[in-house]
């Protein structure tokens, strides 16, 4: 099994020290995702291989004559049986393929994801482009919603019940009820448009420029920010009140303990695991799913560049898009399996 | 000038009154005793001693003086000054009462530095003396584990240490012993003992368990349905009680000494064979053995006592005896026809949902037999509720409006209800006083006469075991090391963990309680 | 696993209403929280409103999509003409920029869209993601293996590219509230699931679900009598979130051109194409977003309070020990 | 702050220097001159590209006429317009140095044919001899005999019959020269070799960030058409279009100096700059050669009635249409297929009119006759997310004919889908939302592909909505092609245009009409009919 239990056996000497078979774990784990990331590409390739849309004539062009729309399937090996392309996808993974740029033989070394219909490019090389871009959004929110969302949620169980309580819980659920190309709309128009606090986000990368990075993003940031916070604020507020129930809790006021420090510190930590795996999941899905935020703030990742591959049909970069993405969801929730596990010594890695 | 001076303290929750006008004093560096009947309110005193009432909507009454502060008019800053600092606490539950998260030494450098100001480096120094001096061997490396990692005993020293930490006037010990066993027990008793002795902190040890109180503290207060019965010294009380009720409670308390009644020689057949049990934990290089070969056969209507002492296994084989383990190694065999088994678990908290009333708990094993008639089924549990001694009125209530002992019963009760062919008893009345605990006994001895069931009783108190089994297995570390009737392991005992165990159970005679810690503590504790 | 479960005996297994002792606590409990009340009152009335839209709309006199161009200034990007954007006898919350539809009769019919998808597909992700979480938790080792790798790469599949894909795939003629929902169901169960899974693991380790074993109830019953009402608090809190994500879900679909269809309304889409429109005519962003606001929120304190409810330790254990304020009250 | 010297705003004089920056929501996709598909040789990519003629980089009207750019005229034609002679001008240089050459010009256009670079226009495979199964010059090493080179400046081309508007075709990319040993197939576009006045630095993600530097060898002298004023142009895409607005109407920092090639204003904005002198003041208007129309496929039922064509044509309500587009500063009605511009040859006329709001009462009318009395149910095929095809558009549609008893049921499509759909005559809807553009201000684009029977494709991409295969229609075609005076043409096309209406194939709904803000940096803006948006190789940021 490749999963957590928290063994909740009291009354037992246990010395297990919570990172022991980590690499026994790492291995299954390993294993668990080749398959589940295989099992994703055939997904996506059964899906896009039904959705409607001539796939050679969008490629090729409004006007292209029919002629010429044969041509290009030929090119793109549209007319091979979905499976002959499916297994030419995987063996590009595995060994490589060589693709014709009509004046000369370019070679894509494995691991290779094709290339794409549209533009002639590497997927691997387009994914490589994208990454950072999508990684810093993805990144730099986390830290943010994560910091204001277990703020709010802390604030939220040590105010609970009152009015206060209440407001903080609407100010943080209006940012959910709201999509996330109106918050980022609005933002920019007041804090970049009337205020001109902060430049209108372009991407500048890391390796560019840091600071100018940081000013860019903290407007995408933020705005992503503001919509995920109520998520966490809310998870850590059920779980603080659910640790709060606990008998340590009480030890720990009877030794009279401020009420910040049992929640701050105590209830808190208890929070920690229902957190780390939804940040896990979050951060992952980030990667494919930050489609909204991307195309609203101009920043040319991964999301982006899927939707737009899907509107073309260009089905090898949606593959290698979508692997890539789910590539971090399952690596985001392995990390957080392991952090948990750091978190809570009581937990054994199955 | 008294250290606790408590005045018509009355307690109310939602429905009950758990103490009813109650008056007690206890002077600097004196020790008293607080004893009754499971449910009686013991657990509650402590509580209010504390203020730990505030804020859960129980109505306190009463007037409260603790070590010189007022608790029922105190503002929330000066009752968190005198909590933990100038009276501490020590619960009920020492399993549950340190936070999973973070290392035994930091939890109570934490407490420390909130009432010291220490720093962080003094405050660390304090928590390693302190865990020190509760006995704690390799307190610099034991400090940096976490709760977990230590055993039942040592996180009852721990919470203790932690008590200590800030020399306090007044330690609350609510059952301290409870859940362990009697070596540890008496380890624990021990530690009080001498800490009052150097310390001069006065002791409020809360307790069911009149042999614990007989070895610890001065003064006892006998407690019934919240209301004090009687008061006195430790002597006078034991000795010579005034109140018919303190003469039932140490009639009820049985000794290990004490003549049995012959039991019917066991006639019944084979219920149950185990050959060879074996149960591993996990894989590979952190996998655990917990019982080890293990082979026993179980008669029809004989009961069989399982003592040892904690981690030794018993729970583990218990529970692969009634099915909900299965053995690494080893078969169970049964007879011509699959006998229907029953458990009663050790943790009362655990084993009842607490989102189902306990009428509705004990019901479900009726119902699972097919009885879907809803008077019929409130007859019945009704019944099974008088019999382990609760109120059929308290059908509809919830498992935590009840106190540690109740829930016990409750859980004896839903063992009951389908009569079965087996119960497996695990710890059964660890927490129940002794008078309820000598009804439980007679209830199930009644049942098993009644339908000839088989009982396999898990026990830490030697005594109670023997009163009740016909046999007795005494495991240690996953193996049965001695196995036989009463009379031969009890009588003549080979083993030396079983001599060890005999030597540690208390005494209801203070002056033999004190001859006995004098020569436990020449030789080195073995924790 | 390693606990073995018992052979379960001949025991018909039938649906036993909660006990009525049970239920009145629950609802003593539900009633002694006044912002749940209330908010259960919002809920409540926003259902209606969207049910008695046709009702409501012809109250007013108007309906959702009928052309009002002399509304509207064409000169001005069809910035509605009139104070406020219209509000008049006849438009209660003014008109539509461009198209001087009636804004009201759009707002309460797209109540019903939006609280109908929003409830639908919250529906369809905590009903699969309760059955393969319990499944995959209660299962034996190569359930919760199928089980859990399936949840896996549902989670790693991007919702809004599946989506995309999959509602090109279904014929336009399919009604689309009912396919948003649907496939917003099927493809965003994963995370539910896992909760499920994780609490179930925990859960089942409790001896009380061991006592439901020895007494005999197969495993489906122990689920549903044991499980279930201990997995309600965390499963009830995050549909309290998920109606909201799924609103706006609805509403970034419309945004990718693959909602729910013009001109059927919904508040996602209304609040979608509005958002140009805050500068210039800001009563059309208002509204529907103060209605999707008032309406998470209620959803949330309704949901804290029923889980609230739910826990009968819930009123001794919510306030141990702060302050005093309370205890005037108690 | 007021203007601080005359040489402030767009008024101002131009001068060189500066970086202007370009925020676009499109990415400037194939950058291979083989490739790209544009009106007149394009906006960015003609910043690159020289062709042998190009379009006249001038306000309104005059920006619709075909200049030289690389040849020294717009050829000579011969053989009664069959063959076209070109001669290039002297001294044109690539970027690296090296001369341009009329084998390069040749090179170009045969690359356009491989499969590997497709994408462009139909014309040189309709138009060129052997231009139909010819496989680009990776394949088919010979290249192609109706392109003959006689000399390094001179370029022969053979066409399959009369085309009098070749020297239009000749502004599109595809007459780039690109030197054979320079060619490396698909990568070509990464670095394409410049024979304009900027070339290529970067180009990041297949057209998402181009930055593009001065050519030193492009010369003034032989350029009469670029200004070429800002050192260097930063062309940004991705952006989305409300964040472009945005950008442009705060303006501060690089945005100053910015323009955008694709994005209009919209309603919302519109309605706010209304009110915004200093904004309005940064507006450009502009007209481009584009209807947008309810088609018909009249061998779906009942659209083979054209009294239900008819009545159709007199229920629309075109206000509201065009106010589902964004008002009447954002669209202008429209009643013929023709763009309103003279060089379309634009006739007016309105067979069926509806008035500015719909003439519900005699569509009713036409509509009994048609034997509906009670009204009639149809649907209307449209795009889920197309701003000229979608939605709003569908339902104003929708709304309008519910006042004349015809219920409209609305069909939705994902973008491709309903592209596949209208352009296969097999699975064609009866009724549905279309829009054409010209390839070049004239009829002959215009009209041509939607109303020449021989131009309807049986088994690939269809333009010929109606299907109509009208002999005199045919013929009249034929006969303005042959035609090299461009403006005898245009009145011949607009009185053909005028003689299809009859038959109600279409009802023509309204022109765009594009309103483009720009930075306050910006100078010297050009607006021509054929493109109607700035100009950038116009514009000036200095
Ligand atoms: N939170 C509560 N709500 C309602 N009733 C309670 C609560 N806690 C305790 N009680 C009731 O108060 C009475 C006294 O409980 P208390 O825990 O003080 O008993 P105790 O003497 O410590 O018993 P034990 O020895 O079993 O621990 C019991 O009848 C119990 O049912
Ligand atoms: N679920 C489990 N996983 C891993 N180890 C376990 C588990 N249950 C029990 N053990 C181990 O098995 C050993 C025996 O445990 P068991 O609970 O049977 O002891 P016990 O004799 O009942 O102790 P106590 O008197 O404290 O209840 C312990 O060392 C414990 O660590
Ligand atoms: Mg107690
Ligand atoms: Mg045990």
């Amino acid at each position: 099994m490749s999963t957590l239990t928290l063994r909740r056996r009291p009354l037992v000497l246990r010395r297990l020290p919570g990172l022991q078979g980590l690499g026994g774990f790492l291995l299954r784990r390993m294993v668990s995702a080749v398959a589940t990331l295989l099992a994703i590409t055939v997904i996506v390739y059964a899906v896009f291989y039904i959705v409607p849309g001539n796939v050679a004539q969008i490629t090729c062009g409004e006007r292209c004559s029919p002629a010429q729309v044969h041509q290009v399937a030929a090119q793109l090996h549209l007319d091979d049986p979905v499976y002959q392309r499916y297994w030419d996808f995987l063996r590009g993974i595995v060994a490589g393929r060589s693709f014709s740029t009509g004046t000369s033989i370019e070679h894509c070394a494995a691991p290779c994801l094709g290339l794409s219909y549209r533009s002639d490019q590497q997927v691997t090389e387009l994914i490589t482009a994208k990454l950072p871009v999508t990684g810093s959004l993805a990144l730099g929110s986390l830290v943010i919603y994560l910091l204001l969302g277990v703020g709010t949620g802390l604030l939220a169980a040590w105010r609970r019940g009152r009015v206060s309580e209440r407001l903080l819980t609407g100010l943080t659920l209006a940012g959910t009820a709201t999509p996330v190309f109106v918050i980022g709309l609005l933002l920019m128009i007041v804090v970049c448009g009337q205020l001109q606090w902060l430049p209108f986000p372009q991407y500048v990368p890391l390796t560019e420029d840091p600071e100018q990075w940081a000013w860019n993003l903290l407007l995408p940031w933020t705005s992503l920010a503001l919509i995920e916070a109520a998520k966490y604020a809310r998870v850590t507020r059920a779980a603080i009140l659910e640790t709060l129930a606990e008998d340590h809790v009480r030890t720990f006021r009877a030794y009279g303990l401020s009420e910040r420090s049992v929640l701050g510190r105590h209830a808190l930590r208890g929070a920690l695991a229902p957190v780390i795996a939804l940040a896990a999941n979050d951060f992952g899905s980030m990667f494919g799913g930050a489609v909204l935020t991307e195309t609203l703030f101009g920043l040319p990742g991964i999301g982006q560049a899927l939707v737009s591959a899907v509107n073309v049909a260009d089905l090898p970069v949606v593959v290698g898009m979508v692997l890539v993405t789910g590539f971090f969801v399952v690596l985001a929730n392995l990390v957080a399996d392991v952090l948990y596990a750091v978190a809570d010594r009581r937990v054994v890695l199955v | 000038m008294s250290l606790v001076e408590v005045h018509g303290l009355t307690v109310e929750y939602d429905t009950t009154r758990a103490v009813d006008d109650l008056s007690f004093s206890l002077n600097k560096g004196a020790a008293l005793g607080l004893v009754g009947e499971s449910g009686s309110g013991k657990s509650t005193v402590a509580a209010a001693l504390l203020g730990l009432h505030r804020g859960t909507g129980a109505r306190v009454t009463g007037s409260l003086l603790v070590a010189g502060t007022d608790v029922q008019r105190a503002t929330d800053e000066e009752l968190r000054g005198l909590r933990g600092a100038r009276a501490a606490m020590v619960f009920q539950d020492p399993l549950s009462s340190l936070d999973p998260y973070y290392a035994v030494g930091n939890q109570i450098a934490e407490v420390y530095r909130r009432h010291t100001r220490a720093g962080r480096r003094a405050a660390r120094e304090r928590a390693l003396q302190v865990l020190d001096q509760v006995g704690i061997p390799d307190a610099a490396r034991r400090a940096r584990m976490r709760p977990h990692e230590f055993s039942g005993g040592m996180r009852q020293r721990a919470l203790i240490a932690m008590a200590m930490a800030c020399e306090p006037e007044l330690l609350i010990a609510d059952e301290p012993t409870t859940a362990l066993d009697v070596t540890v027990q008496a380890q624990i008793l021990d530690l009080l003992h001498s800490l009052r002795e150097d310390t001069g902190m006065g002791l409020l040890l809360v307790t069911h368990d009149v042999g614990v109180a007989a070895e610890s503290v001065d003064d006892v207060l006998v407690m019934r349905s919240g209301r004090a019965v009687e008061r006195g010294p430790i002597n006078t009380v034991l000795r010579t009680p005034a109140e018919s009720y303190t003469r039932e409670l140490l009639g009820a308390v049985p000794r290990v000494d004490a003549p049995t009644a012959p039991r019917a020689a066991i006639t019944g057949d084979a219920l149950l064979t185990a050959t060879g049990l074996r149960r591993d934990f996990g894989r590979g290089r952190r996998s655990v053995t917990a019982v080890d070969g293990v082979s026993l056969t179980l008669h029809r209507g004989e009961t069989l006592g399982i003592v040892g002492e904690s981690g030794s296994g018993k729970t583990t084989l218990g529970r692969m005896l009634v099915g909900l383990l299965g053995p690494t190694a080893g078969t169970l065999a049964h007879g011509a026809e699959r006998p229907r088994v029953q458990m009663v678990f050790q943790d009362p908290v655990a084993s009842l949902n607490p989102r189902r009333s306990i009428g509705e708990s004990i019901a479900d094993p009726l119902r699972a037999q097919g009885e879907r008639e809803g008077a019929r089924l409130r007859a019945r549990v009704g019944d099974l509720l008088q019999r382990v001694g609760l109120d059929p009125a308290h059908y509809d209530r919830y498992p935590h409006e009840f106190s540690g002992g109740q829930r016990q019963r409750v859980g004896i009760a839903r063992a009951l209800a389908p009569s079965p062919d087996l119960i497996v008893c695990d710890e059964p009345v660890s927490s129940l006083d002794v008078t309820t605990q000598a009804q439980v006994i007679a209830l199930l001895a009644e049942i098993q006469q009644d339908l000839g069931l088989a009982l396999v009783f898990i026990a830490h108190d030697l005594a109670v075991v023997r009163q009740v089994s016909d046999r007795v297995a005494v495991m240690k570390e996953g193996s049965v090391v001695e196995y036989g009737t009463v009379e031969e392991v009890y009588g003549a005992p080979r083993d030396p963990y079983t001599q060890r165990l005999l030597a540690a159970v208390p005494t209801l005679d203070p002056v033999v309680a004190t001859e006995r810690r004098t020569a436990r503590r020449a030789l080195t504790p073995t924790w | 696993m390693s606990e073995a479960l018992l052979p379960t005996g001949p025991v018909a297994d039938e649906l036993q209403p909660l006990p009525a002792s049970g239920g009145r606590q629950f609802l003593r409990r539900l009633r002694s929280q006044p912002a749940t009340l209330v908010a259960a009152g919002i809920v409540v009335l926003l259902i209606v409103v969207a049910l008695a839209a046709p009702l409501l709309t012809a109250l007013e006199g108007q309906d959702p999509t009928t052309y009002h161009p002399h509304l509207v200034d064409s000169a001005r990007g069809g910035v509605p003409v009139g104070p406020l954007g219209g509000i008049s006898a006849e438009h209660w919350l003014g008109v539509e920029p461009q198209t001087g539809r009636d804004l009201f009769a759009r707002l309460v019919y797209g109540a019903r869209v939006s609280l109908g998808v929003a409830f639908a597909a919250t529906f369809v992700q905590l009903v699969i993601g309760l059955a393969v979480g319990l499944g995959a938790g209660l299962g034996s080792g190569w359930l919760d293996q199928i089980l859990s790798r399936i949840t896996d790469i549902i989670i790693a599949l991007p919702l809004m590219i599946m989506a995309l894909a999959v509602l090109a795939i279904v014929p336009p003629s399919f009604p689309r509230p009912v396919l948003v929902a649907v496939i917003i169901g099927l493809i965003a169960w994963g995370s539910t699931a896992k909760i499920v899974r994780a609490h179930t693991i925990t859960l089942k380790q409790l001896d009380h679900v061991a006592a439901a074993r020895l007494s005999g109830w197969n495993t489906w019953h122990i689920a549903r009598r044991e499980l279930l009402p201990a997995l309600a608090a965390p499963v009830i809190t995050y549909g309290a979130l998920l109606i909201p994500l799924n609103i706006t879900v609805e509403a970034a679909l419309s945004f990718l051109g693959v909602g729910v269809k013009p001109p059927t309304p919904s508040w996602g889409q209304m609040i979608t194409s509005a958002n140009v429109w805050y500068q210039a005519a800001p009563q059309y962003l208002l509204f529907p977003a103060g209605a999707l606001f008032v309406t998470v929120l209620s959803m949330t304190v309704f949901g804290d309070g029923i889980r609230t409810a739910l826990d009968p330790r819930a009123a001794s254990r919510l306030r141990i020990g702060t302050g005093r304020r309370r205890e005037a009250k108690a | 702050a007021g203007p601080k010297d005359k040489d402030e705003g767009a008024k101002g004089t131009p001068h060189k220097g500066g970086t202007l920056t370009i925020l676009n929501t499109e990415a400037q996709t194939d950058f291979d001159p083989a490739r790209l598909y544009t009106s007149g040789g394009g906006n960015v990519p003609s910043l690159v590209f020289r062709t042998l003629t190009t379009r006249n980089r001038a306000n309104g009207a005059a920006g619709s006429k075909v200049v030289p750019d690389l040849a020294t005229d717009l050829g000579t034609p011969s053989k009664n317009a069959t063959v076209w002679t070109y001669t290039l001008k002297k001294g044109i240089k690539y970027e690296d140095g090296s001369p341009i050459t009329s084998a390069d010009i040749k090179y170009g256009i045969e690359r356009s044919f491989a499969a590997e670079l497709s994408g462009g226009a139909p014309y040189l495979r309709d138009w060129l001899v052997g231009g139909a199964g010819y496989p680009g010059p990776y394949k088919d090493k010979k290249g192609l005999d109706s392109i003959e080179t006689p000399d390094a400046r001179t370029i022969v081309f053979h066409l399959n019959k009369p085309e009098g508007e070749f020297p239009f075709l000749a502004t599109q990319t595809q007459f780039t020269p690109v030197p054979r040993s320079k060619d490396d197939g698909t990568k070509y576009e990464n670095h394409p070799l410049s024979s304009g006045p900027y070339r290529v630095i970067s180009n990041e993600n297949d057209g998402e960030h181009l930055v593009l530097e001065r050519n030193r060898y492009w010369s003034a002298a032989n350029d009469t058409q670029r200004k070429s004023y800002p050192d260097r142009i930063d062309v940004r895409s991705g952006l989305d279009s409300a964040v472009i607005n945005q950008r442009l109407s705060a303006s501060q920092g690089t945005d100053a100096a910015a323009v955008t090639t694709d994005t209009n204003l919209g309603p919302a904005e519109l309605a706010k700059i209304s009110g915004d002198k200093s904004l309005a003041a940064r507006v450009g208007t502009g007209h481009f050669g584009y209807t947008n129309y309810l088609a018909f496929n009249p061998k779906v039922k009942p659209f083979d009635n054209p009294k239900v064509r008819e009545a159709i044509a007199y229920a629309i309500d075109r206000s509201s249409v065009i106010n589902a587009v964004g008002g009447t500063s954002l669209a202008e009605p429209a009643t013929t297929f023709l763009p309103n511009q003279e060089a379309f040859g634009y006739t007016p006329y309105d067979p069926f009119p509806a008035g500015k709001s719909g003439n519900p009462k005699k569509a009713r009318e036409v509509l009994a006759e048609a034997g509906y009395k009670h009204g009639i149910t149809l649907t209307l095929t449209h795009a889920n997310q197309d701003p000229e095809a979608g939605p709003e558009i569908a339902t104003a549609v929708q709304d309008a004919l519910k006042k004349a008893g015809i219920t409209v049921k609305l069909r939705g499509l994902e973008i491709n889908q309903y592209r596949d759909a209208y352009k296969d005559v097999k699975a064609e809807p009866g009724f549905f939302l279309a829009r054409w553009g010209a390839d070049w201000p004239s009829g002959g684009p215009f009209l041509a592909p939607i109303f020449d029977g021989r131009q309807v494709v049986k088994d690939g991409a269809n333009f010929n909505h109606a299907q109509l295969d009208d002999p005199a229609v045919n013929k009249e075609i034929d006969a303005i092609n042959k035609l090299t005076d461009l403006n005898a043409a245009a009145k011949r096309w607009g009185a053909l245009d005028k003689r299809i209406s009859a038959q109600a194939l279409d009802v023509p709904l309204f022109h765009p009409v594009y309103k483009r803000l720009y930075g306050k940096d910006v100078k010297n803006i050009v607006i021509s009919n054929w493109t109607g948006v700035l100009d950038v190789s116009q514009v000036a940021v200095k």
